[in-house]
């Protein structure tokens, strides 16, 4: 049991990895800021997500657990908004 | 041989490298981007310190309210003056500037390679104040800031009100009693309302959830004050509310509750507990969490009056 | 597996630190936002990779915080973004 | 070396360059932000100390740390309060810079 839980993180912990690799690569080698912005919230929302997904079995106690989802929400939440603002400021040409 | 030593060693010169970055920027904006990436950077350390009350209580004052204070500021200093700043120094005195602060860098480093062994601890005392009659606070900081170290921390709160009478005070004779100027002048983005409609809700029951386990586990007065006093700004720039008018009593009297409420306690200690800011027995643990309780909303209050500033604007 | 969990807060704060070459070369300021969006987020998820393999408690508090505030900062930027269009606007100079 | 030590180490080096800032940049809020990093130069040499200093069960010295947490809200406002005197001073001089030469010079001939 407990092997499998471990390879659950693992696997989803790895999978959490590749997306913050892949957004940092994103924002240092895409052409504008838009596309940056695109590859920013990959990172944001799915590394975190699938690192959180991945420590949840892991959790002590069903408050931790909760605790874990909450803090991606917020991050989810934070992330899509800023995303659309920074969208928004970028095609006023505020920069 | 862990990765642990190399992670501290990795986040080690990370934080150097942001530090370094907000002195070497070319203007005051990235300086400060700089500036809140680092309060974060630093805030890891010290969950790595065993420190979590001080990492929240950084990544919260340290990185998010002075970084958001800082930009502000910036962004008034820009309509009230031409961009014409003072001469950078010349060669002579960079190079004698970098030397001294390279002297004083190399005699705190020295000083912490050559601190004794054993640590000298009041750990033992906190351990006492944090068990002690009636009191039983599972979070030693706590006991620390109520308790063994009371007349410190009430002394912090008095401060605190100090530094907003001080900001009040160097607004125009005017505007004595006005608001002071929101925030954000343009009317905020649809996506940046529901933001502010969401987050602040959800922080106002986190900060007071931190707070409430403050008694037992990491969190507290201080860092459930400045997540609250956060989410009040957060919903200042998105206008949702606006500063209060500086005349007003409820502002007043919530920015004095924490310190007085504090005072009145401690003084009444001297009757009930035959000392002053001690507190009678059996009856420790209520009366530390109704203390923290008006803490938590002067902190709340105060962090964001000295964000938005002086009065501004005529009083009625 | 705890070691699983340190590395992978090490690849994580690695990653994000090489993002963090955006604050260095911007050219925007909006880039910059990213970059520290990023370092935020990937904060978090090293945050917690980093507490539950060296069990600190009360860490996942700390972690709740940081979420909160993930949108806070750059909610000021922002408006200091608009407020700088609002100024250039009226004829001011570009900054 | 133990994450204490490189911990002060860094809280050292915060304190150098915050230091070098605080002396040569000519924008006032730029020098608060240095003189922030000194700050929290300090708090960290200070949280090496409480580490340091584990005994009766806990893994810190609570009390440093105690002294920290007032002392980053103590730092707030002493940079609020910095903040609003250097926006008066702009408002009153024109000019954004603590430099006193910079002030005579646009004030000659006015009164006082």
């Amino acid at each position: 049991m407990s092997a499998l839980i471990d390879l659950f993180s693992v696997a989803a912990i790895g999978a959490g990895l590749f997306f913050f690799f892949a957004g940092t690569v994103g924002l240092l080698r895409f052409p504008d800021s838009l596309t940056r912005l695109h590859a920013l919230s990959k990172a944001d929302n799915l590394g975190l997500g699938l690192v959180v997904l991945g420590l949840i079995p892991r959790a002590e106690n069903p408050l931790a657990a909760l605790k874990l989802l909450v803090v991606w929400a917020l991050v989810l939440l934070s992330g899509a908004s800023t995303a659309q603002l920074i969208g928004r400021a970028l095609r006023r040409g505020r920069k | 041989m862990s990765v642990l030593p190399a992670l501290d060693v990795g986040l080690a010169l990370l934080v150097v490298g942001v530090a370094a970055w907000t002195i070497a920027a070319r203007n005051l904006f990235a300086s400060v981007v700089g500036y809140v990436a680092y309060g974060l950077l630093l805030a890891l350390v010290w969950v790595r310190l065993y420190a979590p009350d001080v990492a929240l209580t950084e990544a919260a004052v340290g990185g998010g309210v002075t970084g958001v204070l800082l930009v502000t500021a910036g962004k008034r200093l820009d309509a009230l003056a031409s961009a014409e700043v003072g001469v950078p120094p010349g060669r002579a005195l960079k190079i004698l500037a970098g030397a001294l602060a390279a002297l004083v860098a190399g005699a705190l480093a020295w000083v912490v390679l050559t601190l004794p062994s054993p640590a000298p601890s009041l750990a033992p005392a906190a351990a006492e104040a944090a068990a002690g009659p009636g009191a039983g606070l599972g979070n030693p900081i706590t006991a620390v800031l109520i308790s063994y170290r009371s007349f410190d921390t009430m002394l912090e709160k008095v401060v605190l009100i100090l530094a907003v009478l001080g900001v009040w005070s160097v607004g125009a004779d005017a505007a004595w009693g006005a608001a002071p100027a929101p925030l954000r002048k343009v009317r905020p983005d649809g996506a940046m309302i529901l933001l502010a409609q969401f987050l602040a809700p959800v922080g106002l029951l986190i900060g007071v959830h931190i707070f409430w386990v403050g008694a037992d586990a990491p969190g507290g007065a201080f860092q459930g004050g400045a997540l609250l006093a956060a989410m009040g700004m957060v919903a200042m720039m998105a206008r949702l509310a606006e500063p209060p008018r500086i005349d007003s009593r409820k502002l007043r009297l919530a920015l004095v509750a924490g310190p007085a409420v504090f005072l009145i306690v401690g003084v009444a200690g001297l009757a009930l507990a035959d000392n002053l800011f001690a507190y009678p027995q059996n009856f420790a643990k209520p009366l530390i969490l109704f203390i923290e309780a008006f803490m938590v909303l002067s902190i709340a209050v105060a962090l964001p009056m000295l964000v938005c500033g002086p009065p501004n604007g005529s009083p009625k | 597996m705890d070691e699983f969990l340190l590395s992978a807060a090490g690849v994580i704060i690695a990653t994000v630190a090489v993002g963090l070459v955006r604050i260095l070369r911007g050219p925007d300021d909006v880039d910059r936002l990213m970059a520290v969006q990023l370092l935020g987020t990937g904060g978090i998820a090293a945050l917690l990779l980093t507490a539950y393999a060296t069990r600190v408690p009360g860490v996942d508090d700390v972690a709740l915080g940081l979420a909160l505030l993930a949108a806070f900062a750059t909610m000021a930027f922002l408006n200091h973004l608009d407020a700088g269009q609002g100024d250039a606007s009226q004829g001011g100079s570009e900054p | 070396m133990t994450p204490p030590i490189l911990a002060g180490l860094v809280g050292a080096a915060l304190v150098g360059f915050g230091l070098y800032g605080l002396i040569c940049d000519p924008h006032p809020l730029r020098k608060l932000l240095a003189f922030n990093l000194v700050g929290s130069g300090v708090f960290l040499v200070f949280g090496i100390v409480a580490r340091r200093g584990a005994a009766a069960g806990f893994a810190f010295d609570p009390v440093p740390q105690a002294m920290v947490i007032t002392g980053i809200v103590v730092a707030f406002a002493a940079s609020a309060l910095a903040v609003a005197l250097i926006l008066r001073l702009a408002a009153a001089s024109g000019k954004v810079t603590l430099d006193p030469r910079a002030w005579t010079k646009r004030d000659d001939g006015g009164a006082r």
